[in-house]
């Protein structure tokens, strides 16, 4: 029997402005991230209501990233600021309720960073492979 | 046994419904029993002659209640104000949630007030009074005679780690102020923090899964004022009724308690209302202790005006990265 | 009649779940009873009540109807009911066995709900009769004896032993199976006297319902009282939730990430959202809701069900409703002294 | 033991047709996949239609029972699962589970009566039911009056049928108004209730009102200053539904469940319940 190598689904919360942008400058260099990332384009990262993380958990994501503007680079002067401080309460709580803490990540990637996207994109890809599928925050109905 | 007698407040509201100062009163309504006290609004002095009370076992804070009361009528609500219930009515009024000009405020001291499912619990069945004594809860039962609980034993934990004796918001005080709490409210976060993650999925497993979605919580909160939640509103796509999984009973307690972050003032009401005993004051608790170790000590509520955490922020703040080792290294 | 050694209750518990899945309150993580499955190791707890009622057994407080897979344009209509499993639920209160009546004449009725029925039919009931009844038991004034609970088999506990009596062909067909000892009745009679006597002493032994009642609507609907009564309401659901009789259900669908599963759960006429329709709502403010509570109790249901009134007296509201509102206190309000 | 018969459980219906009636209301022909009527109903009964994932609710039946083919809901646009119902295409599939509802008495009480129908805008939908069932029996019922407004001309559902087979029909007068002048409308102007008031009918009949709250109100009370008695009309109440049997606990008014006992009501019997509806 083959056994088929497990690959995480890894939903990525992508600023217009910047990672957004980053992903197509990774993609037209040709610098490969898997395939498993699922990019949702937002007007900025602090449009990225807690829910939107807990949903994408809850519907089978192993991993969340959210990638915004590098801090003081934000397109609506401070969106990201506040996304830094939501994320930065959210995650500890989640890891407060033994949700492992490496399946959520904050980065900042400018547009100009198609290879530090494409390099955030594998290691978080490999980080959240090693911890295996997510468990604890999902919805087993989701799965029918 | 509170500080105050139900004669003093009684008096005090006397008095300012007979000078026209107010016209409706928030109080605690004698029950059925002597610990099941129901927050009434009282129209006249004959009502409350017949039936407020005060006592160890007047929790219920109104500071939501004015949110819809002041809406009504042109005339002025008194309201009574332990302590904690003045940091909610304060927070309350930052997020301009009620007209202050139509409440007159009473301060009053707390002593702290009781659980009774502690209580029932020390008599088991049967509870035929309770009084308040010097040596603690005297529990005149129906089978098993008279037990006295202690009264660190027989208090609300939120009472037992009261984090403040002070009022920061009044039109007059009755009786003595109080000061700011050295508190250890934050101890049993702590505990928590200082296991693995196994073993804190696991306890709070074992806590959610007894949820049964009453809202009581969400109701009964002071900072949870929407006009319509989220959990109710047919199109937010994340309506629901029922903990159908165990990721809806974290999803709903984890929105419940972010969507307070940095506006809960650690009133407690939501813990003392849970028909299931969830400890969901630590959900809250994790969310100021992370605030204070992150961002510099915050207490909602404090003072009118002070602008909350989440809706704030320097340019040095900490990564969410770092956040997460930080919320789990400061234990 | 027949009896067993207390110090045999897990004997008996295995004994029984050979044939039937065994549930019985049990103390929790929090210290308070709860219904839980019976294994190896799950110890019968006496605690007079569960904090949930025993409706989840019969009517759970989520369940799945049925599941559609759509493509296209086109629907497939999955049924998943299965066969269901016998069980037996141990030590449920003569409040809560009446609870199991109430419950029947909504789901039974034609047209028979078929996932209650199931239920129904593969559930045994070993009542247990209340030796200490609490300070919020009123149970007799819906004329339940906690002396003589119903159920198929009724139970008593006296000193070291259990005493087991057979109410229901049901019931002795399962007490038959277990080949317990026969026993007379002198200890469960004493046992019934004693129980008579503490439930005249509770604090709400002088309850009475004759107030309420089918013909009563026009006599209450109207009172000034509603207001006072209702005006502190959160509009949570505890009071429903912990009911044993409330039995109002939402169907609502989940969006699987094949298909759609539709499943029924608990519904509250205490949430505002709970008669809302597009074309406008029909009870407006808490009042309304409030009032629909414990009008459905007390005059609505009797005058659909004989009279029989869709309260147990089982006392939950009483010691869980966040503001200690419950429905004693809106009988006496609204009854005067007639209550 | 099983329990097969489960009421919760629906049938699959088809959408076979489409017809757009006025800006927001459609009228939707369904049958079951291999073309039959789902189940017989009673005039005044309604169904609970649902595309899964979307939402259930209850509709009144605007077809006749005397149509063998098929059944009709006419559903005005205003809400989650009308505003998908309304983007349908024909050929698509949906659930169906009744009829529910007691319908109205037209086999016992209307019988050999003079018939007046009074509907406001989508009211005319429980109506039509009644309406055509009246007219296919022609015989066993008097002479028909059909009073209906809607806001302009292009609100008025089914005015095709209205005006080339009702209104054609002997011993049927059908009286149309609209609340206010429009290019193109030679007919009443006016507010349902005047223009029953202004029609002056005599006594001699059984009156059915469907329309908004406002409009019944209105128009019950012109109805008695003309001399009716409350035990000549009839009306239908709505109100949110889940089950449709009398087990979800939401639709009644004091102990009357409208999916059940409902939802035609006598005025008289209405007067007994209180006003929570």
């Amino acid at each position: 029997m083959q056994v088929t190598e497990y690959k995480p689904k890894i939903v990525a919360f992508c600023c217009n402005w910047c990672s957004y942008a980053g992903a197509d400058l990774a993609g037209n260099n040709r610098l490969a991230y898997p395939a498993e990332v699922k990019i949702i384009r937002v007007p900025c990262s602090c449009r990225v209501n807690p829910m939107f993380i807990l949903r994408a958990f809850q519907r089978g994501a192993d991993g969340v990233i959210i990638c915004g503007c590098h801090p003081g680079d934000c397109h609506y002067t401070s969106g990201n600021y506040y996304t830094r401080r939501r994320m930065a309460l959210l995650f500890s709580m989640l890891n407060y309720l033994g949700i492992e803490k490496e399946r959520t990540r904050v980065e900042w990637v400018s547009a100009a960073e198609g290879a530090k996207f494409a390099a955030t994109m594998n290691d978080f890809v490999q980080t959240v492979a090693a911890l295996g599928e997510n468990k604890r925050l999902e919805d087993l109905r989701c799965k029918l | 046994m509170q500080a105050l007698t139900r004669e003093v407040l009684l008096d005090r509201a006397k008095a300012l419904f007979a000078d026209g100062t107010v016209d409706r009163a928030y109080g605690w309504k004698r029950g059925e029993f002597d610990y099941d006290v129901t927050p009434g609004l009282f129209r006249s002095v004959e009502e409350m002659e017949k039936e407020f009370v005060f006592d160890d076992f007047c929790g219920a804070n109104f500071s939501k209640y004015l949110v819809e009361e002041t809406r009504k009528g042109e005339g002025k609500i008194l309201v009574f104000l332990k302590p904690c219930d003045t940091y909610s009515f304060n927070q309350l009024l930052t997020e301009h949630r009620f007209d202050r000009e139509k409440v007159y405020a009473v301060g009053i001291p707390c002593e702290g007030m009781a659980d009774v499912t502690k209580l029932k619990a020390e008599a088991a069945e049967g509870i035929r009074s309770i009084t308040a004594e010097k040596e603690g809860f005297v529990v005149h039962t129906l089978y098993d005679g008279d037990k006295t609980v202690p009264r660190t034993e027989g208090l609300s934990e939120r009472c037992l780690v009261c984090k403040s004796k002070k009022h920061v918001a009044y039109d007059e005080l009755l009786g003595e102020d109080g000061e700011v709490a050295d508190s250890a409210r934050f101890d049993e976060v702590a505990r928590l923090e200082a296991m693995n993650a196994d073993e804190r999925f696991a306890f709070w497993q074992r806590e959610l899964s007894r949820c049964i979605r009453c809202n009581a919580c969400r109701d009964v909160c002071p900072a949870c004022t929407c006009e319509t939640c989220v959990f109710n509103n047919p199109n937010s796509g994340v309506e629901s009724k029922a903990p159908v999984t165990s990721f809806e009973e974290q999803m709903f307690h984890i929105i419940r308690a972010f969507h307070v972050a940095g506006r809960c003032t650690d009133c407690g009401e939501c813990s003392r209302v849970c028909p299931q005993h969830i400890p969901l004051h630590l959900l809250n608790r994790k969310f100021i202790k992370d605030i204070n170790a992150f961002y510099g000590e915050y207490q909602a509520g404090a003072e009118v005006g002070s602008r909350a955490p989440l809706v704030n922020y320097t340019t040095a703040d900490l990564e969410p990265g770092e956040a997460v080792q930080r919320g789990n290294e400061h234990a | 009649m027949r009896k067993i050694a207390v110090a045999k209750l897990d004997a008996l518990f295995a004994a029984m779940a050979k044939t039937h899945t065994v549930y019985l309150p049990a103390d929790g993580a929090d210290g308070r009873a709860q219904y839980t499955r019976w294994e190896a190791g799950v110890v019968y707890s006496t605690a007079l009540n569960t904090v949930r009622s025993a409706k989840d057994f019969f009517f759970p407080q989520t369940e799945n109807l049925m599941d559609f897979k759509m493509e296209g344009k086109s629907i497939e209509l999955i049924d998943t009911r299965d066969e269901g499993e016998d069980f037996i639920v141990f030590g449920v209160r003569a409040c809560d066995v009446r609870s199991f009546d109430v419950l029947d004449r909504v789901f039974l009725a034609e047209p028979v709900d078929s996932y209650y029925a199931a239920r129904r039919a593969h559930g045994v009931i070993f009542s247990m009769a209340c030796t200490r009844p609490a300070e919020t038991c009123f149970c007799k004034t819906f004329g339940i004896d906690a002396a003589e609970p119903a159920g198929d088999v009724a139970c008593y506990i006296d000193a070291d032993t259990l005493y087991l009596d057979a109410k229901t062909e049901k019931g002795e067909a399962v007490l038959a199976a277990l080949g317990l000892e026969d026993s007379d009745t002198a200890a469960v009679d004493a046992q019934k006297a004693l129980i008579r006597e503490r439930l005249d002493a509770l604090p709400l032994s002088g309850l009475s319902a004759a107030a309420f009642g089918g013909d009563k609507l026009d006599e209450y609907f109207e009172r000034p009282e509603w207001k006072t009564l209702s005006e502190t309401c959160l509009g949570c659901g505890t009071c429903t939730f912990v009911c044993p009789t409330c039995q109002c259900y939402d169907i609502r669908d989940f969006k699987t990430n094949t298909g759609v599963r539709r499943y029924r759960c608990w519904d509250s006429c205490m949430y505002s959202e709970f008669t809302k329709m597009s074309a406008g709502q029909p009870r407006l403010t808490q009042l309304e809701r409030f009032r629909q509570r414990f009008m459905h109790k007390l005059v609505y249901y009797p005058a659909n069900n004989d009279g029989i009134f869709g309260c147990v007296g089982c006392g939950r509201c009483l010691s869980r409703c966040p503001i200690s509102m419950n429905i004693v206190k809106v009988m006496k309000t609204l009854g005067g002294k007639n209550v | 033991m099983t329990y097969r018969q489960e009421p919760l459980m629906p049938k699959i219906g088809v959408v076979t047709d489409i017809r757009i009636d006025t800006p927001d209301v459609k009228t939707f022909r369904v049958v079951t996949p291999d073309g039959k009527k789902a189940f017989e109903h009673k005039p005044g009964q309604c169904a609970m239609l649902s595309i899964p994932g979307v939402g259930e609710a209850m509709f009144s039946i605007t077809s006749s029972p005397t149509n063998t083919e098929y059944m009709e809901f006419s559903i005005k646009k205003c809400g989650c699962l009308t505003d998908w119902l309304h983007a349908m295409e024909p050929g698509q599939q949906i659930t169906i589970r009744g009829p529910y509802g007691n319908g109205f008495p037209v086999d016992t009480e209307f019988v050999g009566k003079n018939m007046l129908f009074i509907a406001g805008g989508i009211g005319l939908a429980p109506l039509r039911s009644v309406i055509n069932y009246v007219r296919h029996y022609r015989d066993r019922y008097g002479k028909i009056d059909i009073v209906y407004g809607s806001r302009s001309k292009d609100d008025l559902v089914d005015y095709n049928e209205i005006i080339h087979e009702w209104a054609t029909d002997a011993g049927v007068s059908v009286h149309l108004t609209i609340d206010r002048e429009q290019e193109g409308w030679d007919g009443h102007v006016g507010f349902v209730p005047n223009y029953v008031k202004e029609l002056g009918f005599d006594t001699d009949k059984i009156a059915i009102l469907c329309g908004p709250p406002i409009m019944i109100k209105f128009t019950l009370q012109g109805l008695m200053d003309l001399g009716f008695d409350k035990t000549q009309v009839y009306t239908t109440l709505e109100m949110r539904m889940k089950c449709g049997i009398g087990k979800c606990g939401r639709c009644n008014v004091a102990n009357k469940y409208i999916c059940k006992d409902g939802p035609v009501f006598r005025f008289d019997a209405l007067d007994e319940l209180p006003d929570e509806y």
